[in-house]
């Protein structure tokens, strides 16, 4: 079939949009669909890709230096499936979440945006189109985070906007310098031509300052916990889950495509030590969180700290079949913390809708009134901490084999350290469901919002740890 | 769809899947649990005697499956795995039965029988792991699948003794994929051969490797109770008779000692390990146990507890053999690991009998217990005998074995003293207890006695397992030298172990 | 005579440029900084003007000064007055003087590796730019100004998702609901304005979209000044702004896109590739789009300004309290 | 003597550093989407120098596209920041 | 000749400017500023516009500086009504 499907990952979300907006009344019908719709697409883009390989659309016909060039690559077509599948999920959960009519008018047009904004990024090869898809996915994911309307959500939303909007200048300025360097916007154009001289380096300090800015690495992530905290559950798992990992997922693209000439094993330390302090940082505070959802948000910043220190290990090997093996293991782990963290939303809003609060001390007695949600949030607590039949365990192992091999034990105390601590503050959760509640009441159950839960956390914990083997060698070809 | 690549996958999930579907069965379909229960237990019965029959043919199973580049989740049927199989699937039949008559109308049975059934297919995997990333799967899962059955309760002390459970057994799951990862980086993928891996690799990697070692025997160590890291079988003590009773006598503390028997046999290579004099600070750390577990024993008043020191002390036999250098020692030590089993488990059973029907969880309730319940009592007394290793239960068999291959390794001048001592003291812990519950008189009335139903003193479920184990144990001391009895399994694998 | 003025008119702008913006950063009170941040967007508009770059000359005196500027005002006006005259105190929470100090000194040094790097990269000017291939291409893309070729046809797509960006942002301010309270004291002069500025400002809209396609101009500085129609409309005590209320207005919200999409859709489907133009009409495709862009801009504009849909109350006749 | 394009290059970072400093240190929200809008004036600025090559030959018309929808981006984002700070200040007035 | 007048004009209209921002500094309060601004600046801009007229090569600029010419006439004239009514009544 000759006709490019990475075009509708794009096209189909927008138009989803548009109907929405345009028809308030049937925008929850419209988003479903087109949520589905572009699952589809996801899909046939991966089958596609692994049938013929790398695929390029040039938009509007001309060639990429002068217009715009979509590409796909083994990578970026598993991080749309990922994307595809966390948002439909999140969809059919939100049809439960959402009540009156007023809030599902607003919600959805704005969530079709998001969606086609991770699209666009994860498709686009030229930097400037980068830029604009960085600001209508800040923008919607702002307005989405603010959408509960409690005062705490709109100062996180707003937080969440500013520094959003200096990450994106700054980004913005490198892309500046490197178009008077190179003159010309299209990635793999600028890759060819790019070597070791300041105006490059500045623009590699920039852009990545940008882009960790929002990806939120440790020392700059203190927006991101109020902001995933207070925004409502589908929000905050589509947030967590993906827009904060296409972040990452540009960070990496820099760093492997565009600017390997520049890149000294030491170089990869610039994220490594952040990534640890990270990992850290963040299961302490995890640990110590008060509420369900800020644990969630504070894990999102640990789990983003092992992504970066796989990559800083990932600069330090030569090319060849080791470093295929470690890249293949870090996207295992984003893929991994993806759909679990986004499992570990869900069930958290279920919580929160159905006592009234999150507050972790009085979660008493859960495992009988909500025996699926308890079941969700032990699957994706398995694979936040790594344990065996999780994806997440196959890329710590790559993780700590790589390390040792290099001999640097400060990662493998920090990997090591990061997982007890995660798995302190799962079980902390996991133990108050045990404990048996005074009233031991019948089961309450609402299929529409456990059963996506559930089937993210099930991916998550098992079918990725058990089904990825096909993924690796293909990765290889991609570095 | 041959039969050799897919039994030892069908042996795993025969628990797996029936687990799974018992998760979600509402709590009053007690006739569909139980089928499933039992069925998947004797579905896996019979598929283990048929691999029983092929191995002694010699016919190879294995089951592959890439997980990723160089790791692989293999599962085969060798010797010892076999062994281990065996006698967790007979005493997992055994259990279901008495598990089922226990929980008669405890609530939330549907979420135990799955976790049960999860407990013992990791078990299950665990024997069967052809490669060490295989065994540190299952044995990470054996964690997670344990630590709800040991928090069943949901009071305030079972969730405490689940977290400090959990605390060490976590930490020494952390241990062992250090260790394994390491020995990856090092030595690439790492299967089980018998014979050991590792002696071919080149002289700079040794230091290492004993690191590797201290890992690999501190991620064991903690299941396997070894002295400084046993804290936690005593608190877990806190869980259901059955619980208890699978954990401490079949899957949990087993899978220590069975990995530090792959470890050292099957990864290491016993002569390299002894070259490396890695074995001696192993045996000091077993005799230690063994001395301070028995001690601890005497003086806890709760009977269970009592049990919970004594299995610290017992399991520590295996490692005593494993670390004795010489095949009579090997052969003492695995077939421990059968023994011990049948043993604790019978006595586990009785206890928990005690505890259900009478009410009594202290050794000091227990006068006269004989006679209101002689059949229990019976067989606590034939499993109390063979852990003090008096001849004709299946005891003597290891303990006679471990002498010897002290003696033939030249180490008696320690080892034969520890065994000696540690008889003495099994005398002192148990010999009390029976005669207190067979020469006293019985307390007016028990603490609280359920009303005799039938003719028998307890209901059948509760009755029947702790006869059926102390049969087993008798048998396995009196048949040693039969030809399917652990003796002769353990002599088979002892031989290849050590043919090269 | 010539080069010497050229080069002291630059300086005298890039003085002015900077000293507004330090005013505007630091000025004592909200109100004065955002009168002297407007000043500084019509400095802008001068400085592209200057930079032989007049399209975004436009925008930026329609948008970046304007708009910018009446949304920064009414922002202003709902605070109670004591309010607006806030001193800035520059203490700051990133651990007071020092911590202002240390970024400063770092900010400044970055500062000074990027003029440095420009300083490196302006002389050996790539000759590989973009200038050249626009050129050649022009005359297929169907518009004679290169902007607006670039702008809708050679990065249709950067612009396809910028209105979704603007549409985004629209979104999201309609959720926050809670709209403004309608302007109060409604005075003659106002209306008498309204009256006479507003039918130019539309005429002056529709001739630069028009002349967009050979000079500078286009969708964006349009519909910019079509929203200055409404917003003037809004001023003068029209409380909907000149705007359609409900479906209507929400159509036009999503037309701008919606036009793009049909097209790009329409000749993808055709096998083309997505937003690929054929080549004899492009000119009449890209003013289509371009009108219906217009509209969708002047609208969203018009609604952020106004910050809520406007409700179905008749119009408040001319000088009475609404 | 250093040419237009330069100076008003080294402005346009002049600017964004001023701009960058004032969003970290001003406590005040509105000060701080001016400075963002500030910055965005500096990187548009030495854009828009770099395009410029010199008084006759027509400048650079891709940049020019590029700043141009820099600037609409800038206004979307500064009105939705203005409506975020609006309805914090109707939840605390109110 | 013609180039002599014009520069000639634009020299008077930056004098009123001139004047004009003088004013705006030195006198005292509101009403006067307004005054001044109004006045001189719209005289000074009228005077650059008519010798910008001069200079511009086609009608149509020309026509066009007027127009600006007159909206900034009615800008200033209706800023400075506002202002002075908005001042008086606050």
């Amino acid at each position: 079939m000759e006709v490019d499907v990475l075009v509708l990952s794009v096209a189909l979300p927008l138009c989803g949009a548009l109907i929405a907006v345009a028809w308030p009344r049937r925008c929850e019908v419209v988003g479903m669909l087109t949520a589905f719709a572009v699952s589809v697409a996801a899909v046939l883009t991966l089958v596609q890709v692994l049938v013929v390989g790398a695929l390029q659309h040039e938009m509007g016909g001309w060639t990429p230096g002068l217009g715009i060039a979509l590409r796909v690559d083994i990578l970026s077509a598993v991080f749309l499936v990922l994307v595809g599948l966390v948002v439909l999920a999140s969809s059919v959960y939100a049809t439960g979440y959402f009540g009156q009519p007023r809030e599902k008018a607003h919600f959805w047009p704005m969530w079709l945006l998001l969606l086609a904004a991770l699209n666009a990024l994860v498709l686009s090869s030229d930097l400037f189109n980068v830029y604009v898809t960085l600001e209508l996915l800040g923008l919607t994911a702002v307005s989405l985070a603010a959408l509960s309307g409690q005062r705490a959500a709109i100062d996180a939303a707003l937080r969440y906007l500013l520094v959003g909007l200096l990450g994106s200048m700054v980004y913005l300025a490198g892309v500046a310098l490197l178009y008077l360097g190179y003159g010309t916007l299209d990635l793999p154009a600028i890759a060819t031509q790019i070597e070791s001289e300041p105006i490059a380096w500045l623009a590699l300090c920039l852009m990545t300052g940008g882009l960790l800015l929002k990806t939120a690495l440790f020392p700059l992530h203190f927006w991101l916990p109020p902001a995933h905290a207070n925004a409502p559950a589908p929000v905050s798992a589509v947030l967590s889950a993906l827009v904060v990992k296409a972040g990452f997922y540009l960070v990496m693209r820099l760093w492997i495509d565009l600017f390997p000439a520049l890149l000294t094993p030491s170089t990869g330390l610039l994220l490594g030590i952040p990534g640890a302090a990270a990992v850290l940082w963040g299961s302490w505070q995890a640990f110590k969180a008060e509420r369900l959802k800020l644990l969630a948000a504070y894990s999102t910043v640990a789990q983003l700290g092992y992504l970066f220190l796989g990559l800083a290990l990932l600069f330090q090997l030569a090319p060849g079949p080791t470093r295929d093996v470690l890249f293949g293991g870090i996207v295992l782990m984003a893929l991994t913390h993806g759909f679990a963290k986004a499992g570990l939303f869900l069930a958290a809003g279920m919580v929160q809708k159905r006592s009234g609060n999150d507050q972790i001390s009085n979660l008493g007695g859960m495992a009988q009134r909500m025996p699926v949600t308890t079941f969700t949030i032990a699957l994706a607590g398995v694979a936040l901490i790594g344990l065996p039949p999780s994806g997440a365990f196959l890329g710590k192992w790559q993780l700590l084999s790589s390390a040792l091999g290099l001999g640097q034990w400060l990662w493998v105390i920090v990997v090591a350290t990061g997982s007890m601590l995660a798995a302190a503050y799962v079980f902390r959760v996991l133990e108050r469901a045990f404990a048996g509640s005074s009233q031991p009441d019948a089961p309450v159950a609402i299929a529409r919002e456990e059963w996506p839960a559930l089937l993210l956390s099930a991916i998550a914990a098992v079918l990725l740890g058990v089904g990825s083997g096909w993924l690796w060698p293909l990765l290889g070809n991609d570095i | 769809m041959n039969l050799s690549s897919t039994l030892p996958g069908l042996i795993v999930a025969s628990s797996l899947l029936p687990g799974l579907v018992i998760f979600f069965l509402r709590e009053g379909s007690q006739f569909t649990r139980t089928l499933l229960n039992l069925g998947g237990a004797f579905a896996k019965l019979v598929l283990v005697g048929i691999m029983i029959w092929g191995v002694f043919h010699e016919k190879v199973y294995a089951t592959r499956w890439t997980l990723a580049p160089g790791l692989e989740l293999a599962l085969h049927a060798d010797a010892l795995s076999v062994l281990f199989v065996t006698l967790s699937t007979i005493l997992w039949f055994v259990t279901t039965l008495y598990a089922i008559g226990y929980l008669e109308h405890s609530p939330k049975r549907s979420r135990f029988f799955g976790f049960f059934s999860l407990c013992v297919s990791a078990t299950v995997g665990l024997a069967l792991a052809a490669n060490l990333f295989t065994f540190v799967i299952f044995y990470e899962l054996l964690t997670l699948a344990t630590y709800p059955l040991v928090a069943h309760r949901g009071n305030t002390e079972a969730i405490r003794g689940a977290r400090i459970y959990l605390v060490y057994t976590l930490g020494g799951g952390l241990a062992l994929l250090l260790g394994a990862v390491w020995l990856h980086a090092v030595a690439g993928p790492v299967t089980f051969v018998e014979g050991g891996v590792l002696s071919r690799l080149p002289e700079q990697t040794y230091s290492q490797l004993k690191w590797i070692f201290v890992l690999l025997v501190l991620g064991l160590g903690v299941k396997a109770a070894l002295v400084p890291l046993h804290g936690w079988l005593p608190q877990a003590m806190v869980a259901p008779a059955p619980v208890s009773a699978l954990l401490h006598a079949v899957a949990v503390v087993k899978a220590g000692a069975f990995g530090i028997v792959r470890v050292v046999y099957d990864v290491y290579g016993v002569e390299f390990a002894a070259d490396l004099n890695l074995l001696l600070p192993l045996g000091v750390m077993a005799a230690v146990t063994i001395i301070y577990g028995s001690i601890k024993a005497l003086s806890q008043d709760n009977l269970k507890k009592r049990l919970a020191y004594s299995t610290v002390s017992q399991v520590s036999y295996i490692a005593l053999g494993t670390a004795t250098l010489g095949p009579i020692a090997t052969i003492g030590g695995v077939v421990h690991l059968v023994h011990q089993g049948v043993m604790k488990i019978t006595l586990f059973f009785a206890a928990g009998n005690y505890a259900e029907t009478l009410g009594v969880h202290k050794v000091s309730e227990m006068n006269g217990i004989g006679r209101r319940m002689p059949g229990t009592t019976l067989a606590f007394t034939v499993g109390a005998l063979g852990m003090i290793g008096i001849p004709p239960v299946a005891g003597y068999v290891t303990k006679w074995y471990l002498g010897l291959g002290a003696l033939e390794a030249g180490a008696a001048a320690w080892v034969l003293p520890v065994l000696i001592i540690s008889s003495l003291l099994n005398a002192a812990y148990f010999l009390p207890v029976l005669y207190r519950a067979w020469f006293l008189e019985a307390p007016v009335d028990w603490p609280n006695e359920h009303p005799r139903t039938g003719w028998f003193e307890t209901t059948g479920a509760l009755f029947w397992p702790p006869v059926a184990t102390a049969v087993l144990a008798l048998a396995a001391g009196l048949f040693a030298a039969a030809p399917y009895s652990p003796l002769e399994w353990a002599e088979l694998i002892a031989e290849r172990e050590y043919l090269r | 005579m010539n080069t010497l003025s050229w080069s002291f008119l630059d300086i005298l702008l890039v003085i002015a440029l900077v000293l507004l913006a330090g005013a505007a950063l630091r000025a004592r009170s909200l109100r004065q900084s955002i009168i002297l941040f407007i000043a500084f967007g019509l400095v802008t508009a001068l400085v592209w003007a200057r930079l032989r770059a007049p399209d975004v000359a436009l925008a930026e005196a329609a948008i970046g000064a304007g708009l910018t500027g009446a949304l920064l005002l009414t922002a202003l006006r709902n605070r109670p007055s004591e309010e607006s005259r806030l001193v800035s105190n520059n203490g700051m929470r990133w651990g007071g003087r020092w911590g202002n100090v240390a970024i400063t000194v770092s900010v400044s040094l970055v500062a000074l590796g990027i003029g440095w790097a420009v300083l490196y990269g302006m002389n050996d000017t790539q000759s590989g730019r973009l200038a050249g291939q626009v050129g050649s291409a022009l005359e297929l893309s169907g518009v004679s100004n290169p902007v607006t070729a670039v702008l809708l046809n050679f990065r249709a797509y950067d612009t396809l998702l910028e209105l979704a960006v603007l549409l985004a942002a629209l979104l999201g301010i309609l959720s926050l609901g809670g709209g403004r309270a309608t302007h109060c004291t409604v005075d003659p002069i106002a209306t008498s304005l309204r009256g006479w500025l507003v039918p130019l400002l539309i005429l002056t809209a529709g001739y630069q979209l028009w002349v967009g396609a050979h000079a500078p101009g286009g969708a964006f500085q349009a519909g910019a000044l079509l929203a200055a129609a409404g917003v003037v409309q809004h001023l003068a005590g029209r409380a909907h702004a000149g705007l359609p209320v409900g479906a209507v207005l929400r159509v036009l919200m999503v037309s701008g896109i919606g036009i793009f999409m049909t097209m790009g859709l329409w000749t993808f489907l055709g096998g083309r590739g997505f937003l690929a133009y054929p080549q004899r009409w492009a000119g009449e495709l890209i003013l289509l789009i371009e009108l219906f862009a217009t509209l969708a801009i002047a609208v969203t504009l018009i609604l952020c300004y106004l910050g809520s849909e406007p409700e179905r109350r008749r119009i408040t006749p001319a000088g009475s309290k609404p | 003597m250093i040419d237009t394009g330069v100076l008003y290059g080294l402005t346009g970072v002049a600017l964004a550093a001023m701009g960058f400093r004032a969003t970290l240190l001003e406590p005040e929200v509105i000060r701080k989407l001016l400075a963002i809008n500030i910055m965005g004036v500096g990187i548009f600025l030495l854009m828009i120098a770099t395009a410029y090559t010199g008084p006759d030959t027509a400048a650079d018309p891709v940049l020019h596209a590029l700043v141009l929808t820099g600037i609409v981006v800038a206004v979307s984002a500064t009105a939705l920041g203005l409506a975020l700070e609006r309805r914090r200040r109707d939840k605390d007035g109110s | 000749m013609l180039d002599w007048i014009s520069t000639f004009l634009i020299l008077a209209g930056v004098a009123f400017f001139v004047s004009g921002t003088i004013g705006l500094l030195r006198l005292p309060d509101l009403y006067c500023r307004l005054h001044a601004l109004t006045k001189s600046d719209n005289l000074g801009h009228g005077l650059l516009i008519l010798g910008l007229m001069l200079r511009s090569d086609d009608l149509l600029t020309a026509l066009k500086l007027l127009l600006i010419w007159i909206l900034v006439l009615t800008a200033s004239a209706a800023a400075s009504q506002l202002i002075a009514q908005y001042s008086g009544r606050s």
